[in-house]
């Protein structure tokens, strides 16, 4: 299906992706060795594990190749426990 | 069976769901189901975190260097595994053992340095029940550790059937244990930060 | 049905009994009318009456035969949701003023309740705890704080149209008005052990003048108590 | 098991396990397509079997013999509150603690092991595949995995029966710290027995529920799109979907639960700084939907008795379809209102409360298609449709008195009452029971090739159909009345004398229930040696199932299927006949053009 040239692309493309995630984990690392407010530090620190999944799930997981119903079964869960959490937050995280 | 009565069946059958094949789509609801197994433990954790000052008392005693380690070795084991695929792909029987190999290495490398952090808690004195951190430290690492478990015993059977060479009829396997793989890694690029940067 | 509520003897009982009636007399319709319907129809189109069934699909325009019904049911559904929200609000958000405060703990297997005493305090040392009676006076607002010491129990007062869960490690406030003299149950509404069903306590709802006299008896100080 | 040649179930695709027998397949071998196993010899035949239709009927086997646990711990209650501390005949005097544990029994007993098994285990495991033309489960081997981890589950639930302490106590849903210290109720390993067996029921629903998905989605034959499927297999998706977006933030609180009980942290135990509340949150963000995942199917059931026996279609397909799909969003949104004097924030139950009275739309367009589709029609009593028609008349009282509850005003005083207990009996008896059963009675003849005996299932269905709604009316009273459930002896309140009276009426009307079932089980067995012969179609009905034999051969169709048109085609004037089965093509010579165009505009567009 695949010409070699196109295949070598692919490989590049995922020793590439690898790179990227490697340089993320010392980013994020470098991140909470700063003397950033707590906040920002956080949302950089979970900003970049998003972009991470992100990428893991698009590129090793296939995703940007995948149907949209397969991109539902992926989304829906993560938009409900998403939910449920922030649901949860005046009753459990707030009460005292 | 007539012409017109099948064109007329063939004209109504095109929808998305068959194009999947059943073991990826199957394999997907059982992720999206592990999300919610685990959402829910994140949810839980960090629900109570915010419930709670002084955690980060606690979460200064996890050892972030080998916990950096550990992505490090899980983001690398999910090159080899889509490498590993890859090379089903491009017809590679060698690439499929050596990567094949070469992640269930980096998964028990993983689970080695696992070890040897817990041993180090628990010298400690930091156990499950120090605490609602470290509850929720072990709870979820420890559940963490078990995917990878599985993960591993899967790829070993998988690399078993490359070296015995009956894995080409079946090189789809490759793809979705691989899929299995990396969400075991998504899981753990959200542990990261959770447990050990915050 | 309604006859089997128990007699109102709180300031928002009526409200809660009033909110009952309206969605008991809505629903009723709506029940009658659809197994009415529901009989009338296996009878009138029984196989002995009709030699062939009429084709209907139900999509398109007749579909109209049931989306216009649920939309009566919809626009229903939202004024109860009107009315109820109010007694919620009136019952659970918007306490007033305190009276009389009193703190209730339950445990495996009694209420207790704690009375700040003559000085208005708890903590200190005239508090006193009874268990399992309650005391307060009628026409006036009694706040309470209500935790528990081991398990979930639930508050339940029938008469008062009152229930609120213990929760251990949560103090829960809420607040209630007695209108009418007299002794009434409590009753604990949520399993809590092999003791659930004998865990009830006594509220005894006192006149003004009574209440008094109740509160002399317990402390013996001239002044009135719990202000 | 023996070395029985590998069937075509191992060759197919299968997740994570069965790697190593595949290493035999040959890609000749890989083709799908019934290759009948020869003499696969009694242990592959019905006990492990891999066909879909043993396994169907295998969980039909254990819901049926888990009712019975249920319905005894149900006679055990009735018999305690009716004439409390009295001997009761075949059991002894029921202790306060005894029956604290029979409840909770009762309740995780009839939820996770008898209703689902039954609507979703044996329904949808015997009828899926059937229905979408389907040889088999997309992965049969799985399929088996999951009836018999559901056997597992079943066995070490009844196994805490009989531990030391005695089996789980704190109610079926479990609160915390009730149920998370032994402490406070005494009960040690038959709570954490408990925990596990509802996990691994978890667990079994999980793979069967992936199974029911990729099923009905990928293998349905040619020809049968999404709106052509028959309605039992949508409400049987959606009730998968249902459960897997729901459960694992549960599965997660067990686990916690679990490790609070035997390794004692502190996740819901409040004095080391867990929080109760969190465990009702994960507890009904799964227990709302699930009630869904149980009841959408026996709605799915009637959904296809009612057409079959008024013999027309069923009116408002798509309407239904996207109803369905509403309430099932909506059931995500609602699990609060379990909640409301919980202590949780009252903020929050407004929004809950609007969000549950909505949950009435849906179930309105459902209940409000079934009677149109009787208008009308021709309709033929017989007792699948009786169920049917009886469950839905039920379930309107259901529908109706979840208002009164979801009313948060309202359930300040109906929370925890017999108000509760009777309306989800209502909802659950209706879709359940009279739904299980009217397809019982429908597909016994498709499972055993048999009919029933319709006198006996009349009686059934009347004996039924009376006592329960003399059981839960008068519990209705009972919770107006103030009556809060789980409590062992009512006389211990003064104001609850009055309403002796009903109980008294209720459990006369129990007993009445539980031996209308006599009726059923002679019935049952009698039918399935003596029967008349069913043949194909006794019910002339158009879905797939009808069109092979009775029972259907392993592989289910002789020949390949295919789908023409919607599986409700009753009366339809242009046909010759008044049915007209899904397979069945168009009539062979077009003679007008127009007339052909019409036929495939009736057809093609739903």
């Amino acid at each position: 299906m695949e010409t070699l040239l196109e295949s070598a692309a692919t490989r590049a493309h995922y020793i590439a992706i690898w790179r990227w995630l490697v340089f993320f984990v010392f980013a994020a690392l470098a991140i909470t060795l700063l003397p950033l407010p707590k906040i920002v530090s956080l949302a950089l620190v979970f900003g970049i594990a998003l972009i991470k999944a992100a990428m893991v799930m698009r590129d090793y997981m296939h995703l940007k190749s995948e149907k949209l119903i397969i991109h539902a079964i992926a989304l829906i869960p993560i938009l409900l426990f998403i939910g449920l959490m922030l649901t949860l937050i005046p009753d459990i995280a707030l009460h005292r | 069976m007539n012409a017109t009565a099948h064109a007329a069946v063939r004209a109504v059958n095109d929808d998305a769901f068959k194009e999947i094949a059943p073991g990826r789509i199957a394999l997907w609801w059982f992720l999206a189901s592990e999300i919610m197994v685990f959402g829910g433990f994140i949810t839980c954790y960090v629900l109570f975190r915010y419930a709670h000052g002084g955690w980060e008392d606690a979460a200064r005693h996890v050892n972030w260097r080998l916990g950096a380690l550990n992505t490090l070795v899980l983001l690398t084991s999910s090159l080899t595994m889509i490498l590993a695929h890859y090379s089903v792909k491009a017809g590679d029987r060698q690439g499929v053992k050596t990567f094949l190999g070469l992640t269930i290495a980096l998964g028990l490398t993983f689970l080695i340095i696992k070890g040897v952090e817990y041993h180090a808690e628990f010298a400690e004195g930091f156990t499950p029940l120090s605490g609602l951190f470290w509850s929720f430290y072990f709870l979820m690492t420890g559940l963490h550790g078990l995917h990878l478990l599985a993960g591993i015993v899967i790829n070993t059977s998988l690399l078993v059937m490359a070296l015995r060479g009956t894995i080409w009829a079946r090189g789809d396997r490759v793809e979705l244990g691989g899929l299995y793989w990396h969400f075991v890694d998504v899981v753990w690029i959200f542990l990261f930060p959770l447990l050990y940067l915050t | 049905m309604l006859s089997w509520l128990p007699q109102n003897i709180s300031t928002f009982g009526g409200d809660v009994d009033h909110l009952f009636r309206i969605i008991y007399y809505i629903t009723g319709v709506w029940f009658v009318a659809a197994e009415l319907l529901l009989l009338y129809f296996l009878v009138r189109y029984h196989k002995s009456r009709r030699a062939k069934s009429v084709y209907v699909r139900g999509n398109g325009a007749q579909s109209a035969w049931v989306l216009v019904p649920v939309l009566v049911v919809l626009v229903l559904d939202l004024s109860i949701d009107k009315v109820g929200g109010e007694v919620w609000n009136r019952i659970k958000i918007d306490l007033p003023p305190a009276g009389d405060v009193v703190h209730i703990t339950g445990k495996q297997f009694n209420w207790e309740f704690t009375y700040p005493g003559p000085d208005g305090k708890f903590g200190t040392a005239d508090d006193q705890t009874i268990e399992n009676e309650l005391h307060v006076p009628a026409g006036t607002v009694v706040r309470f704080e209500l935790t528990s010491n081991d398990v979930i129990h639930s508050f339940f007062i029938p008469t008062l149209r009152l229930k609120q869960d213990a929760m251990p490690g949560r103090r829960i406030k809420g607040w209630f008005e007695a209108t009418q003299p007299g002794t009434y149950e409590i009753a604990c509404a949520e399993l809590c052990g092999f003791g659930h069903y004998s865990m009830h306590g006594v509220l005894t709802v006192h006149s003004a003048q009574d209440y008094r006299k109740w509160v002399q008896s317990r402390w013996g100080a001239p002044q009135t108590a719990a202000k | 098991m023996g070395a029985k040649p590998l069937g075509r179930a191992a060759n197919r695709g299968q997740i994570g396990k069965g790697n190593t027998e595949v290493a035999t397949a040959t890609p000749a071998e890989i083709k799908i397509g019934p290759t009948h196993e020869e003499h696969p010899g009694f242990w592959r035949s019905y006990v492990f079997s891999v066909d879909h239709k043993v396994i169907g009927k295998q969980y039909l086997g254990l819901s049926l013999f888990m009712a019975l646990i249920g319905g005894a711990a149900a006679y055990l209650i009735r018999w305690q509150l009716a004439w409390p501390e009295t001997y009761v005949p075949g059991w002894g005097y029921v202790e306060p603690q005894q029956y604290n544990a029979i409840i909770t029994m009762h309740g995780t007993i009839m939820i996770f092991f008898v209703a689902m098994p039954f609507v979703l285990g044996a329904f949808g495991n015997y009828l899926i595949p059937l229905m979408v033309g389907a040889d088999d489960m997309a992965f049969p081997r799985l399929n088996m995995m999951s009836f018999w981890t559901l056997a597992a589950g079943s066995t070490v639930l009844i196994a805490s029966f009989f531990v030391p302490a005695g089996p789980a106590s704190g109610g079926w849903t479990a609160y915390a710290p009730l149920s998370a210290r032994p402490i406070y109720t005494g009960v040690t390993w038959g709570q954490n027995l408990w925990i596990v067996a509802v996990a691994i029921e978890f667990a079994s629903f999980l793979m069967g529920g992936i199974n029911f998905l990729t099923t009905a989605l990928n293998l349905r034959a040619p020809g049968m799109t999404l709106w052509r499927l028959p309605m039992l297999v949508w409400m049987e998706l959606i009730a998968a979907v249902l459960f897997l977006l729901s459960v694992g933030p549960l599965i997660a609180g067990s686990f916690m639960l679990l490790l609070d009980r035997v390794a004692g942290t502190g996740f819901f135990v409040p004095d080391k700084g867990g929080d109760p509340l969190l465990w009702q949150h994960l507890f009904w963000f799964f227990g709302h939907p699930e009630v869904y995942v149980v009841g959408l199917p026996g709605f799915g059931i009637m959904m296809e008795i009612i057409p079959v026996f008024s013999r027309k279609p069923l009116y408002g397909y798509k309407t239904i379809v996207w109803g369905s799909l509403a309430a099932g969003v909506l059931s995500f949104v609602v699990w609060a209102h379990h909640m409301f004097v919980s202590g949780m924030d009252p903020r929050l139950a407004t929004p809950f409360s609007i969000t549950t009275i909505l949950i009435s739309v849906p179930f309105a367009i459902m209940v409000f298609s079934m009677l149109a589709t009787l208008w009308g029609g021709r309709i033929e009593l017989t007792t699948p449709m009786l169920f049917a028609v009886g469950g839905l008349a039920t379930f309107i009282i259901g529908g109706v008195t979840g208002i009164f509850l979801g009313s948060a005003g309202l359930d300040v005083y109906l929370h925890g009452t017999y108000f509760v207990v009777a309306h989800f009996h209502y909802t659950l008896m209706p879709m359940v029971f009279f739904g299980g059963f009217a397809g019982l009675y429908y597909w016994f003849p498709k499972m055993f090739g048999r009919m029933m005996n319709e006198t006996l299932g009349k009686v059934h269905f009347f004996f039924t159909f009376i006592c329960f709604n003399c059981v839960f009316i008068p519990l209705f009273m009972a919770g107006v009345a103030g009556n809060p459930r789980r409590i062992y002896e009512l006389s211990s309140y003064d104001f609850l004398k009055p309403a002796q009276h009903l109980h008294v009426i209720a459990t006369i009307a129990t007993l009445g229930l539980l031996a209308g079932q006599v009726p059923f089980v002679i019935n049952f067995f009698m039918s399935m040696w003596k029967g008349r012969e069913a043949g194909r179609n006794p019910w002339l009905a158009n879905t797939l199932e009808w069109c092979t034999d009775s029972p259907p051969p392993h592989g289910n169709f002789s020949e390949p299927v295919m789908v023409y048109r919607d599986p409700y085609e009753y009366g339809n004037p242009d046909a010759p006949k008044d049915w007209m089965a899904q397979n069945e093509p168009p009539a062979e010579p077009a003679p007008q053009p127009q007339a052909g165009g019409l036929r495939l505009k009736g057809t093609g567009t739903v």
